[in-house]
Formats: structure tokens, C-alpha cells, sequence
């Protein structure tokens, strides 16, 4: 499945990142939806098993749905069980839509999150509970 | 299909890549109309759940189509209707699903309303107030 | 709250051991206008669930009431209303339930509707068709 | 929580039997609901616990809702991970408000049904797949 809304608005990506020692970023830009979770799913499952802490980064998503909410709580999960240091970070350039879903579920705590990029990597690299 | 000013009516192949399809001529309606960004983000988070629902249950493993039509009305709302040609209302205790899309639907829209007509799949009323406050 | 040959109005504490006493209502009511018992126990089912919504969900910690009428409209229908005055719809990621509640009254129902109106609960409307072969 | 619904229906009860050698049946008979799910998990939990395989009767039940179906279902998973026999009586005397339920959610295989008490008991005696 490709992330077939890349043609409307442009940026709907999904890069892992590799350039901090010791930490995979998973970048999620733009909108996601049930059309790309599994594409999410895919990438987040080969960073948990690269033995590598996993930050994922919401700082340019715009717009996620539950089935992407349910991707992100089942790789914290994941991360939580196997040891794995484990972030999110959601931050004041993260769209409303997507903090808005957190809000309503009140999912904010479970998914891990830290307030920029830096800060989620730090805390994914302390380790699961750093 | 054409999308003007005061709605838009779509019909689209129950696939997971038209449900951005249907938020973009939603965008396009409530952008053209002033409506907040965040309210707007609001309506597409309960309209993109309704989509996934007609997309993720409602034709098994069969192919099938979802309609959805959207409605400016007087007095700031929005009027949307999903509906599919599915099985019906199957509730599911092993859905792959989060199992939040009909209750974000119901915390967002001002009503919700799902009928079932007799072996014809599901439909999905939901009435949005427009005004940015709105819950 | 005394329930009559036409409908019934009930306001209960938001407690489990109340459920029961709606559907012994709802039985009076649907015995004496000669509805099928297979339809009876359907109908049942779907007023269960809301009213389980209401008391598991509305209100977390706190203690609450909520409200049930039923009335008998003339076509062979039923209407039920089920309101709470509790938090509105809270989507629960961890919800304790099956998850199957309100696709359950979906099903059964001819039509549900869920209003949310701003900051006073969460009102549940169903419509029930009483023709023993209506699904 | 008692069964507060006894009184109005005569017969909402919960009853364990040992009649048998090597199966506790836990006989449910009349309407049971959230509000009388939370005695049944912790009557089926206690049958769990006894070492023996386990049969449900519902052949008198009327009514159940979803609270009590998840109990039904958690019950049956534990017994399959723990290797116990698990069976769930459920037959013409069952009432249709049961029935329905388990049809709409299409469970009535997930929770390992025979057709009669004697069905079930001798079902769950041979073993979880018996
Ligand atoms: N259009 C539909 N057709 C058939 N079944 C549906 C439809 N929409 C919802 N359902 C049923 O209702 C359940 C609850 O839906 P929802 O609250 O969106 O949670 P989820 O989709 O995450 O399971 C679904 O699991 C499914 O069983
Ligand atoms: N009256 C209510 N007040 C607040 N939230 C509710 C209410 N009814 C339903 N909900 C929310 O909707 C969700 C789905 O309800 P339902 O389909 O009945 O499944 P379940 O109750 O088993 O979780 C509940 O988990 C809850 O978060």
C-alpha cells in the first residue's frame, strides 16, 4: 500500500532516520489515516526489532485517525514489554487534529510523549521508564 | 461528484486510499466557508472514522462502494451522510479496529444517527455545528 | 414513573442492580401490546446496553442518575430514549467492556441516534420496529 | 453486588454444581447483566482455580448481555491457555435473547458450545480441544 494521498497534499511521509547513535526516528509528516497505518506498522515494527531505541516524531503530522492512534499504542507496547526505550514527540507545531484524538481518548500518557524532538530522544535513550 | 459551495456528493470504492479523497473535498468545503482549522480538523477526524468504518467492516472480504454526502445548512451546520451497501451493523468483539470511531464520531458531532435499512448495508447521519467553540 | 398501556418514564441511580428493573418495565409494556417474545428479548437487548453505557460509562468515579422512556407510537414502532447527565461521550481506549454495545443497538434497532448536548451527558434515542420479523 | 433482579423475575441465580467427578458446573439460569456479570467471573474464577475441567450452563438462561459475554469469553481463553476443559451448554431451552447475542457477534464458536449439559460436560472432561 502506498501512502496514496501524497498527490493531494503533497507531504504524507513516513522516514525512519538513522543519524543519532543508538536511536531510530520514525518521522511521520503530514496526514495519516487507515490508508498508510500499515505502512506506519511496517516501519515501526523494524525499528523495534533493530535493537535501537525508537522515537517516533509527530512534530509535522497534521492528522492521524484511530487506526494510526492504535498503531503508535501497540508499538509503546511493544517497545514497553521487549525493553525498549520508547517516545513520542508531540510538540506546538503537531496539528490539532492529531492532538485532538489524543485529547478525546486520553491517550496522551500512554503513547509516551515529550514536547520536541530533542527531548523525546533523550528520553528514548534513557531507556524504557527514563 | 463536483464539489460546490454549499456540498458535495461522492461515491467511492470501499479502499482504504479514497478516505484522504474524502477529507480533501471536505477541506475544500468548510475552507471555502471560513470555518476554523480546528473545527475543521474535528469534523474530518469524525467523518475519516465513518469512512474507515464502511472501508474496514462493512463488505468482509468482498468489494463494495461507500457514498458520502456533505451539506451546508442555514444556521452553521454541516450535514454529512456515509453510507454503504454492506451486511449491516456487525458488531465485532475481535475488530482490528481501536474500537473509539463510533464513540469520537458521537463526542464531536452535535448527533449521530446510524440506520440500518433492512439488508442494505449502513447509513451514518452526523450533524456538525460549524461554530468554532463547538465541542 | 408509572408505566402505562402507551410508554413508561424512568429515573434511576446510575447502578447496575437498576438495568433490570428497565427491562422488567419494558416486558410490561411490550407484553401487553402483544409483541413477540423473540422481538421482546431483541428489544431487551438494546436497551441493556445503553443503559449499561449510562452506568458504566457516564460517570466515572462520581454518582449519577439516568433517565429511560419508552412510548408506544402508532406505525408499530417503539421509541426509547436513554439519557445521562454524565461526562458525554468519552471514547476509552482501556474500556472495561466488550466494545460491542453500541454496534448491538445498531443492529437491533431500526435507527440510533446519540446526541451529546454541550456539557449535560449523553442522550441515546432508539427506534425500534415491533413486527416480529423485523431484524 | 447480590443478584438484585431475583425479585423480579424469581430465578436470576448462579449455582455451582460438583455433582460430577473432575468438572465444577457453573448453572446460570434467568437474566443475568452487568449487573450480575461481576458474580459469574468470580464463580467461573473460583471453578478455574479448582483443578477441574469446567461446563457453563445456560440451557435456562433467558438473557444475557455484553457484560456477561466478555465474562463468558475471558473465561473460555484462560481455560485454553491453563490446558482446562471448557465447555458452554447451550440448547433449544436457551432463550432467544441469549441466542441473539451470540449470533449478532458472531461468538457462539469462540466459546466452545454443546448442544446439551451432558454434551458439554463430556466435551470439557476430554480436554480443552476434547
Ligand atoms: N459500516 C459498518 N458496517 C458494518 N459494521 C460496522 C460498520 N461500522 C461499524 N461497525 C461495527 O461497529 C464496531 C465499532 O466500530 P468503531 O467504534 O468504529 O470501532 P472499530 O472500527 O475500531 O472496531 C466495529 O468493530 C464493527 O463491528
Ligand atoms: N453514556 C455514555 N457516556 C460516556 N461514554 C460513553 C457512553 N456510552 C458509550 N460511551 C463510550 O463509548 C464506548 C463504546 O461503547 P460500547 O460500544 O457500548 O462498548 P463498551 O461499553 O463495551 O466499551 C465506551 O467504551 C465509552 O467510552
Amino acid at each position: 500500500m502506498t501512502p496514496g494521498s501524497t498527490i493531494l497534499t503533497g507531504v504524507n511521509t513516513i522516514v525512519v532516520e538513522r543519524t543519532e547513535p543508538g536511536v531510530e526516528v520514525v518521522v511521520v509528516t503530514g496526514e495519516h489515516d487507515l490508508s498508510t497505518a500499515p505502512e506506519l506498522e511496517r516501519q515501526l515494527k523494524g525499528a523495534l526489532e533493530s535493537g535501537a531505541a525508537v522515537c517516533v516524531d509527530l512534530m509535522e503530522t497534521t492528522f492521524i485517525d484511530s487506526s494510526v492512534l492504535r498503531v503508535l499504542i501497540s508499538a509503546r507496547e511493544q517497545a514497553d514489554e521487549r525493553g525498549i526505550g520508547f517516545r513520542v514527540a508531540l510538540g506546538d507545531t503537531t496539528g490539532h487534529g492529531v492532538r485532538r484524538l489524543l485529547e478525546l481518548t486520553d491517550t496522551e500518557r500512554r503513547l509516551a510523549t515529550a514536547p520536541t524532538r530533542a527531548a523525546a530522544i533523550a528520553g528514548a535513550t534513557n531507556g524504557p521508564r527514563g | 461528484m463536483a464539489p460546490n459551495s454549499h456540498g458535495f456528493e461522492l461515491e467511492l470504492a470501499a479502499e482504504a486510499d479514497n478516505v484522504p479523497l474524502v477529507r480533501h473535498a471536505l477541506r475544500g468545503l468548510l475552507e471555502a466557508s471560513g470555518i476554523s482549522d480546528e473545527r475543521t480538523a474535528d469534523i474530518a477526524l469524525a467523518v475519516t472514522e465513518a469512512c474507515a468504518n464502511a472501508v474496514l467492516h462493512a463488505y468482509h472480504d468482498d468489494t463494495g462502494t461507500f457514498e458520502v454526502a456533505a451539506e451546508l445548512a442555514p444556521g452553521g451546520r454541516l450535514f454529512v451522510i456515509v453510507r454503504d451497501y454492506g451486511s449491516g451493523m456487525a458488531p465485532r468483539v475481535d475488530s482490528p479496529g481501536l474500537g473509539v470511531g463510533l464513540p469520537v464520531i458521537a463526542a464531536i458531532a452535535e448527533a449521530l444517527e446510524i440506520d440500518s435499512p433492512d439488508g442494505s448495508g449502513t447509513l451514518v447521519r452526523m450533524i456538525f455545528d460549524l461554530r468554532a467553540d463547538a465541542s
